[in-house]
């Protein structure tokens, strides 16, 4: 099989098998569109609002990319912090799992009373907030776990715990490590949006939905739906691509 | 045997939730021959989906909510057939320290409004009635959550929100009751009504007697709470448990008496609508919002289940 | 007194800590190695010499007992040693080049690229591997591991090397080639050496001095001072005197694993 | 040191620290508790609505661990169909994420339309859908990453691609899938506390914030987001206690 | 007609994809074992005597020619063979004693608990490690993983054993004794084997018949049909016929690798 049409064509694939059955599901029910909009209701919504769509579409997206951006940095440091040292570890997990276990929709009012005004920062900072957490889950595991064999080869010749890091730590759980980036993606969008929808500051797909909301336009919110979904797997797929270049000896061939 | 009948409102458990409960605790519903599990809900768009596809069928929405749903998805079973509050909740909060009293003090200052905001979205026709400069007010995009911290700091001169929800948060806030400003729009040439109790048509056609039923009910619980908000408040805090009751009990009041027992209610009753200011309504509707057909008010509303004369306050 | 050895292992006793209590391995084992020499090191499997080695570098603590390296104390490890471990972990993201180039980027940072890699590429078309540099590890077969990371282990020309059964899983003519290359090397960049083996001809040919290490916990049962010229070539080991060698050192293996006793080989 | 004394005091002393921290800091910038209420404000709401917070903690943590559990199922089966073949992935991968891209608040009122009523099953069921992701892809990644020379040990026995996944795969993955649990346990409180917030059904510790917020009692809120965070470090320590008793081996002394 | 033998090579060519494209490994190979005998296969460092087990194991399909087992065509892995892979991976989540029983939980799901620890508590006697049952796989020394690898290859009585240079970690004499072993095992539960080993006399000692691999592409280049009695004391290396075998094969090890001619060896 030719390997671009297949990478390209089996996505694709799928994703129009779903809009088939999508479809499928809203004839065969006939569902109104306030219950649940069908694919073929949305073209026109895409097709009305489409400038809208762009402008906001790219709001949300700058914002998600710098607060992964942020979550990927700190989220590696803490990583490493908890990885070197077990008594880290021991004391920080417990808080960030707290930390985490509270609805970041209930921190929204909380963040925008700090930081009134500041829309971008505190859109950028739902979104780092929500998404830095898998990524020190992966960091701190692939350092804890890291086999001595490894490790030895490098400690061995002075080197210090940061080369080790960056030599053999971070490569070995590279594969873990975009996992949880794929992870921290659909997060970092889902706090952007949290932020535009409860703290709404009129910009971003999230202000586009409300305002869907406030004229009943269903099929524009389920298209915004769509557009979040969609803005999804570009992001992936450039983490894909990421993880293909810095990665790609760790997919074996399937047993 | 006792119909079950679930009932959506529009918003969470608060004080101008007790006229329901009151209809249930006080046995209005069941003397009707019904019995209705009330819901709490998310905004009045959360509640028109849930009685057009018949989960539910009855609800208590916002009728400029409703017409545009009925606008956007034509032929939806669901109507709205009493009107509680005869003038909507919509608001500008000012404060008297920093010069807002009356909307033309509006021009020069600063104005927040959340943008998804239901007040907000009235401020246009607001602004033409009372022949305001637009251009001279400063808006300010809020939060919802930042909206009357901003207010009590100062940072805005007015917001625009719901009467009774802004005031209360402001005297939270510690703002001095007698320096709030609140700007009913609907006494500033704002002809839109405010939420009603909606039905499923397809639900009301056939059973016609329970609807009729369950308004006589629910006017009913209206009286008990207007006879006895403190009642009430007390009815709400049993299904709410943090509740606090003078609150609530306070926000009932405020929203009976800008609400719901209007000069035109004492007058004519609860419930029923004025043809004429319906369509100034829609007129007024049609300045913010793109009609896709032409507004038809028959479509919106419906006195074929209220009693002759609606029904009485007095 | 003589100038002091450059490895220097002085009363090292240690044990493991594992879930059934401490496991003695080593026990007041003393061992020195002077400068520019090869020692070499047998003994039962699983008697401790891999445990030594990673005293040497510096890899674990002794429990009681002193390192020393170059006069001085070994704390923790040091970039001018260079070890082979028994188990040839590559790192599967780098290629083979990448691999051997490893300890230059630590110890080297700022040598020149091209270097580094004429440097890899030299060892590697040593061991026979010339044509490989640029697969991954899991292209390569045991033995052709094993050699990489021999490689690896020279790189950064250590004046230390310690090297952990680094030819277990080669035939015999490449593994008899690679006992010349280790000679050249030595007479080329010379370094100071200690070698684990479980090849008794292996240990007369290349080392000055053989140490067999009794049963857990090991001490020092026996050492073999080997006399043989320096440059040796692969005949040496059927001189008389190798043959000896080789006869005394199996007896002495036989005593480490409890087979025979000290008079036995006495006789 | 004491073993013990140190596994419990370690994370009591940091949870300590943190909140002296919060304490300090909303004392010296004298922030009024509509901003941020300081701990020592939460002990009155936490006695005054102590019986309130046991019923609902329960409320809330019997649905969210019914939905992880549903999520580590099918996380799992997912992960395991994802891992074994090359097709599956690279078809499903996509349509997950863009699933995972759309803010759940959005699905909750869609979901509550689909089973009106149906409070537990609508909150489960969100709890299941944001947490099961990260299982899956860690269940994947294990799969298809895993070095051929442990499948081979038991490939050579004729073993089917099951028993390899139970003996080996899940075995060897298991640090990694115990972290993304951690992650996943965060995402399940979070998924139930939206349900209860955003379609309320005046149950679980959603709805005890929702009327604190009502009634504009900044303590109780904060004092319910504090409830959640113990809710979730409870959790997080069960996952522990499972880590341990199944992972135990892969933990290393750090370097 | 002979009947057929048990583990049957025809014609197989292999090569792996590269990125550089194929590197051919074996080339038309050839290799019959009857029933009940053990053949040694010899040959250079990666020359692809790894890859030939894979083969027979099923966990490889040949580019061209085939594999047959007891008479039939190996088209996937089957419960009938026992392995120990050249790097002997151990599962670090399991005791060693765990690690030895896995094999009998996949073949033989019904075997009662107790059988089955009795079954591997045995082996792992045999191979010197008790004692050790209950230590995980990092608390072993290389050769002792080694043995334990030996032992899951052993531990379901397969009738094809496998063994992929199983004692390359180990010193002479334990080596030594683990050949008798295996004389021994051989005797008390028939298999047929095939070894693979870089040790002349190991092959020599152990196997009925010889190959000689040539160089990477690998084919048949010599195969050495050991006469020795069937039960063999380890003096029997000393006998006369044995040294012959072994400087044969030294021979022909020098000529795979390119080192000498056929020409040379006949002198
Ligand atoms: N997975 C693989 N992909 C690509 N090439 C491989 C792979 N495995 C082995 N090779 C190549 O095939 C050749 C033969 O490898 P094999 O492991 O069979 O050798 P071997 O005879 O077992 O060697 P040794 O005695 O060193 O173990 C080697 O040149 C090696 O580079
Ligand atoms: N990390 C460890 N934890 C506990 N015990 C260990 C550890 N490493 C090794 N041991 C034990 O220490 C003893 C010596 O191990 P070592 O690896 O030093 O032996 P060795 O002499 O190198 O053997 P071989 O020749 O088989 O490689 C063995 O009995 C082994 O079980
Ligand atoms: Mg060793
Ligand atoms: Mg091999």
């Amino acid at each position: 099989m030719n390997s671009t049409l297949y990478k390209v064509g089996v996505p694709l694939a799928a994703a129009i098998l779903f809009l088939l059955f999508w479809e499928w599901l809203v004839w065969v029910n006939g569902w109104p569109n306030y219950k649940m909009a069908s694919p073929s209701d949305l073209v026109p919504a895409f097709w009305k609002y489409r400038l809208l769509f762009i402008e906001n579409g790219w709001q949300t997206l700058w914002r998600t990319v710098v607060g992964l951006l942020l979550a990927v940095i700190a989220g590696t440091a803490l990583g490493m912090v908890m990885g070197f040292s077990k008594l880290m570890r021991d004391a920080l997990y417990p808080l960030l799992v707290g930390f985490n276990a509270i609805p970041k929709a209930t921190v929204v009012p909380i963040l925008a009373l700090m930081f009134v005004g500041e829309h971008n920062l505190n859109t950028i900072l739902i979104a780092f907030m929500i998404s830095f957490f898998p990524i020190a889950v992966s960091v701190s595991i692939g350092l804890s776990t890291l086999e001595p064999e490894y490790r030895d080869i490098l400690r061995s010749l002075g080197a210090s715990r940061v080369t080790i890091f960056w030599k053999i730590a971070l490569p070995k759980t590279l594969p873990e490590f975009f996992g949880a980036l794929k992870v921290a993606v659909t997060l970092a969008f889902i706090g952007t949006n949290l932020m535009e929808i409860v703290s709404p500051h009129g910009r971003g797909l999230g202000s586009l939905f409300d305002s869907g909301k406030i004229s009943a336009d269903y099929p524009l919110m389920f298209a915004v739906l769509l557009a979040l979904a969609f803005l999804g797997i570009v992001l992936y797929y450039i983490v894909v691509l990421l993880e293909k270049i810095f990665a790609g000896w760790a997919e074996r061939a399937p047993g | 045997a006792e119909t079950k009948t679930p009932f959506t409102l529009d918003w969470k458990f608060e004080g101008p939730s007790a006229a329901y409960f009151a209809a249930a605790d006080n046995g209005h519903f069941a003397a009707a021959g019904l019995d209705v599990e009330i819901s709490a809900g998310k905004g009045s768009l959360d509640a028109i989906p849930k009685v057009a596809t018949g989960a539910f069928p009855f609800g208590f929405a916002d009728i400029n909510s409703l017409v545009k749903f009925l606008d956007q998805n034509p032929g939806a079973p669901v109507t709205a057939v009493m009107m509680i509050y005869d003038k909507p909740p919509f608001a500008v909060v000012g404060r008297k320290s920093l010069g807002v009293e009356t909307p033309k003090d509006l021009e020069g200052k600063v104005l927040g409004a959340p943008p998804p905001d239901g007040a907000w979205a009235q401020f246009p026709p607001f602004a033409s009635a009372n022949d305001l400069d637009v251009s001279a007010i400063t808006v300010e995009p809020v939060g919802f959550p930042t909206r009357e911290p901003m207010l009590a700091e100062g940072k805005v001169a007015a917001v625009t929100g719901f009467s009774f929800s802004s005031f209360l948060n402001l005297v939270r806030l510690g703002v001095p009751e007698d320096d709030i400003s609140t700007i009913l729009m609907a006494d500033y040439g704002l002809s839109l009504y405010g939420n009603a109790i909606i039905v499923n048509t397809e639900f009301a056609e056939a059973n016609p007697d329970l609807v009729k039923g369950f308004l006589g009910a629910v006017a009913a619980g209206w009286k008990d709470v207007i006879a006895d908000p403190a009642a009430g408040a007390a009815m709400v805090a049993k299904r709410n448990p943090a509740a606090d009751v003078d609150l609530e009990a306070w926000r009932l009041k405020l929203a009976i008496d800008d609400n719901v027992a209007t000069d035109y209610v004492m007058e004519n009753g609860m419930g029923g609508i004025d043809a004429e200011r319906m369509e100034a309504a829609l007129a007024q509707i049609g300045e913010t919002y793109e009609f896709k057909s032409a507004p038809d008010a028959s479509l919106y509303f419906t006195d074929a289940y209220l009693p002759e004369g609606n029904f009485a306050l007095k | 007194m003589t100038e002091p050895a450059l490895i220097e292992i002085k009363g090292v006793t240690h044990a493991y800590q594992t879930a059934t209590g401490p496991l003695p391995v080593l026990d007041n084992l003393n061992v020195s190695v002077p400068e520019g020499t090869f020692t070499a090191v047998v003994g039962p499997s699983g008697c401790g010499k891999s445990t030594l080695t990673k005293l040497i570098a510096g890899l674990l603590r002794p429990d009681r007992g002193e390192v020393w390296l170059h006069g001085e104390r070994v704390k923790s490890p040091r970039k001018t040693v260079g070890m082979a471990f028994q188990n040839p972990v590559l790192l599967e993201w780098r290629t083979i080049l990448d691999n051997v180039i490893l300890p230059l980027e630590i110890v080297a940072p700022r040598m020149p690229k091209k270097d580094r890699i004429k440097r890899a590429e030299e060892l590697l078309a040593l061991v026979g591997l010339e044509g490989f540099e640029d697969k991954r590890p899991s292209e390569l077969s045991g033995g052709m591991r094993q050699r990489a990371s021999l490689c690896r282990s020279l790189v950064h020309k250590p004046d230390v090397l310690i090297l952990d059964e680094p030819f277990g899983a080669l035939d015999a003519f490449t593994r008899e080639d690679l006992w010349q290359t280790m000679h050249e090397l030595r007479r080329q960049e010379p370094f100071t050496s200690l070698l684990i083996t479980h090849d008794l001809r292996e240990s007369v040919y290349l080392a000055d001095e053989v140490i067999v290490l009794s049963g857990r916990p090991a001490t020092t049962q026996f050492v073999l001072d080997v006399d043989l010229p320096g440059e040796r070539a692969l005949d040496v080991l059927y001189q008389p005197k190798a043959v000896d060698y080789l006869a005394t050192l199996r007896h002495q293996i036989q005593i480490a694993q409890g087979r025979a006793t000290q008079e036995e080989a006495a006789q």
